[in-house]
């Protein structure tokens, strides 16, 4: 049961130097999710222009695995058109069930390493705040 | 040392999960203890000797539940040298303890206009109760701050009293800080200003002596399972004349002397306030983690706690940005230590830990207002029992001292 | 015979109490049941191998520990066919599981002039709680009365009810004369009255399958002791959308999303009802318990149940100046027989069957006003569980043919 | 721990054919006394002299511990000054708990057979009740 590697690089890498936190000025979603029991809190922000993402950035507190979880996905999302990102959502909250093929994590890419978050339920809701978060923002849509 | 060490395997050979778990160094003993085998064994020989539903039988078996039950009753009246064992109320856990005296006495006493004094360390079990019984009876709820190290002076708890204030709560230990409370002047003060004094002894009847007759508190709630009882099982202590006067919390069976369609007696105390099948098992468990601690002795398990919590204080103080709440000398964190760590949120710290084998807590313990008041979301605590040992305190110091560097810090 | 014989022998193998108690015939089950080995070995592997506090710790133990406490909840939930295992909170004991509704949904939905409707054959613990909500709130406390068959026709309910009925409570299984209520029918009429139904499963659970689903009961409350699980831990079933609406019982740890100095909110479902550390190894001894259940299967349990009410109702009719209580017919005891003897008191013949080893219970079975309405003061019962043989049967009805001429009658 | 030979010819006999089970009618002193617990209930009367029992009664209903012990008390108190009906009353009390000579056992005569009462708590209430009410009516002299 040792989860020895679970804060990696990558992991690491994307909470102390993420590619996508700060403010995007012209964004034309925003939506705040939080994770009460944990404090854990994600401003996600989008561009979607014609049905696909153009641009997205979040701020934020909260854990590494939070706030990492959402760099990947945005690393994942943009420029991908929104029922796309809905699609790898959908596989991304599935994976931390543990119930994906190993194709299907491959096409999440970085993402994929928080597969054996599976194995930490009280960090589920972590890793996928910013995915849900996301799932709300487009389903306004 | 060597002294120390052979106290140190003695102790720990009874507790299964820690002897068979050396990979284990379990640091969450504020949250709940591991129990020993004698206090399982003692669970099991109830069930497999001396089962049945205690107080109604006429039969042996019933009678043996009975004495079971009401001789762990007798053996906590004396831990805490209560007056009697009709001030002994067996509950669940401290948490129902409170919401006892929240429902039955405060809000049959308290009426619109006065006023509860908690302080703002206080845990969640000791705080919602006492909102939501001044909400029903339109009292206030008053706090009572305290400064980063948590010492409340004779001074700051006479301001934070009014002519109004009928009811104080406190905790004796407080979970985050691990300061300790001079409740026994601070019952007196409230009782010159006519008001109950409940003590919340969560955290520290499993640690030091508690004598709720020299301590003289009107109600202390405690629970078993932090002071390597089973789960299950709580005490409420209040004096008699308290109990006497509050109405039943609880009804159903047990509870009661007569029972007409539209009216009811209900049971002298202490049964008056323990409605339905009890807890027998529970109370034999109990009843064996006291006599493991007398055994022991609060010789013994001071003397371990205290010189853990210096060592633990020197090893965590030398770790770089990390910051401990409360005081400077470790001896008055009564074994716990929160703290934080700069720019690796605690959730990361206890994960990090955790993969090393250190299982401590993080979050808000429970006491989200003092974490506010103490400007900060969320912390980690590592809180030490008398069965930890200086190696626990020497890898928990090394797995934290690693931190920041698996978080990518240089 | 032979099969029911090795049936009989290899259950009792299961219960240590009964397999090295031959001298004792345990015939209290109504009050609780035996333990089995494999429930008492998961209470002990609970402790010794994944003991911390469930739902906040992020290390492994505390993982583990949360894993067992929630697979309980799921395996209960099976159990009873309940749609979520946001419906099923764990409690102390079913008279805890009352109280939650009588404290939470009763004294907040229930208005003056609204009108309570129980049965004369509800146990305290069915009736003490609407008696004081009902008397909080202002609303009335209707009785329905049965005649000595304890048997309740559809139109002795119908009748009952009035348009101020909004609360309905009964027992599924009388604890005096074994009855089973029509629960189902009676849900249906009760909310076709705009009421809700509050199902008291404390002595059908145990005996018959129960789905919630197929009974549409608003509430259903048990206890795991009297189904071969530890005493402490006890389930209420709720339906999602009451449990939702309703306010907090208890308060503290545990059951709280947000606290501030002057309010809070509270958990999702179930947690919101669970206040301060949960009793994880009680859950475990309950999960085992469910497991044991279902191993054996309701079909083996209710067979060899039925079977000993009939050969026992045969047995303890022929004994001369017997009066068993309720039905002619064993099978519609469910196992439990409360009766009289001419001329000696219920203590003395529980009294003189403890000498032969033969434990039944004497009194007022926590139901006085049924007692009162059958004009007896107090009764003997001797209730059994499949684990019961004709063997004691036979013990019984010889030990209750010679309490007269013990007594000194010729 | 078998109590075999407690419901012994002696108790038996009392409850069956008890020698005071009737109403008193020159009593001076009448109390009832209760067990809510089990439903005990004796109505005790006593007709006092000069500081001497002359005569005593009981009427009730109960289980033949409590009527049988209430009989055997009569039987031993009758005709005592009340001082000394006290004094037995004591020692029968403390008997019940466990707490006596051998030769002050021999004082209570057939009361002594209720000594073994002490093993079995739930009854011990039973036994006393007479006792108890006795002690009450007589206090209040
Ligand atoms: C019908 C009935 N309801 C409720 C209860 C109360 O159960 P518990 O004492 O476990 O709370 C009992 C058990 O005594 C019972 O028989
Ligand atoms: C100070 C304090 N009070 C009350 C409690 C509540 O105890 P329990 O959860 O056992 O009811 C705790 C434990 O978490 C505590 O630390």
């Amino acid at each position: 049961m040792a989860h020895n590697t679970f804060y990696n690089e990558i992991l690491t890498d994307h909470n102390m130097n993420p590619a996508h936190k700060y403010e995007l000025p012209d964004a034309n979603m925003t939506l705040e999710g939080v994770n009460p029991s944990c404090g854990d809190d994600i401003i996600l922000q989008l561009k979607v222009v014609d049905g696909v993402i153009e641009d997205g950035a979040y701020t934020g507190d909260g854990c590494a695995i939070s706030q990492a979880s959402a760099d990947i996905m945005l690393d994942l999302i943009i420029g991908k058109p929104v029922e796309e990102a809905k699609r790898l959502s959908e596989i991304f909250l599935r994976m931390i069930k543990g119930k994906i093929t190993e194709e299907e994590k491959e096409e999440l890419e970085e993402a994929g390493i928080l597969e054996d978050i599976a194995h930490m339920p009280a960090r589920v809701k972590c890793a996928v705040l910013g995915w849900h978060t996301m799932e709300e923002l487009l389903a306004e849509e | 040392m060597t002294d120390r060490k052979t106290m140190d395997d003695q102790i720990r050979r009874d507790f299964p999960l820690i002897y068979n778990h050396p990979e284990i160094a379990y640091l969450d003993n504020a949250a709940t203890t591991q129990k020993p085998q004698m206090v399982l064994d003692a669970v099991r020989d109830y069930y497999e000797e001396s089962n049945a539903n205690p107080l109604r039988g006429l039969y042996d078996l019933s009678v043996r539940a009975t004495e079971v039950y009401e001789d762990a009753r007798e053996l906590t009246r004396a831990f805490i040298n209560a007056a009697s064992t009709e001030e002994i109320v067996f509950t669940r856990n401290a948490s129902e303890s409170l919401n006892l005296v929240a429902y039955s006495w405060a809000r049959t006493f308290l009426k619109e206009g006065d006023a509860v004094l908690i302080t703002i360390m206080e845990h969640h079990s000791n705080l919602l109760p006492w909102m939501q019984a001044a909400k029903a009876v339109g009292a206030e709820l008053h706090y009572l701050e305290v400064d980063v190290t948590g010492l409340i002076t004779e001074e700051m708890f006479r301001a934070a009293l009014t002519e109004n204030t009928k009811l104080v709560a406190m905790t004796q230990i407080s979970n985050v800080m691990g300061v300790q409370n001079d409740v026994k002047t601070f019952a007196r003060i409230a009782h010159e200003n006519g008001a109950v004094f409940v003590c919340d002894g969560a955290q520290s009847v499993p640690h030091i002596p508690v004598d709720v007759q020299d301590l003289d508190v009107d109600f202390l709630a405690f629970s078993g399972h932090k002071m390597a009882a089973p789960m299950g099982i709580g005490v409420l202590y209040g004096k008699r004349d308290l109990l006497d006067r509050m109405p039943p919390f609880l009804y159903g069976g047990e509870m009661i002397e007569y029972v007409r369609r539209d009216s009811a007696t209900y049971a002298e105390l202490p049964h008056k306030f323990e409605a339905g099948t009890v807890n027998a098992g529970g109370a034999a468990g109990l009843a064996a983690a006291i006599q493991y601690y007398q055994t022991l002795g609060f010789d013994v398990i001071c003397e371990r706690e205290e010189h853990l919590s210096r060592y633990a204080m020197e090893k965590l103080s030398a770790i770089p940005y990390i910051h401990i709440l409360g005081a400077a000398d470790g001896a008055a964190h009564h074994g716990i230590f929160t703290f934080t760590i700069d720019g690796v949120h605690p959730h990361d710290i206890a994960a990090i830990l955790d993969e090393d084998g250190v299982d401590i807590r993080a979050g808000h313990h429970c006491a989200q207002p003092l974490m506010k008041h103490l400007k900060t979301l969320s912390t980690t605590r590592a809180s030490f029992a008398f069965y930890n040992t200086e190696n626990e305190v020497d890898r928990l110091a090394e797995s934290l001292a690693a931190v920041r560097a698996k978080m990518g810090y240089k």
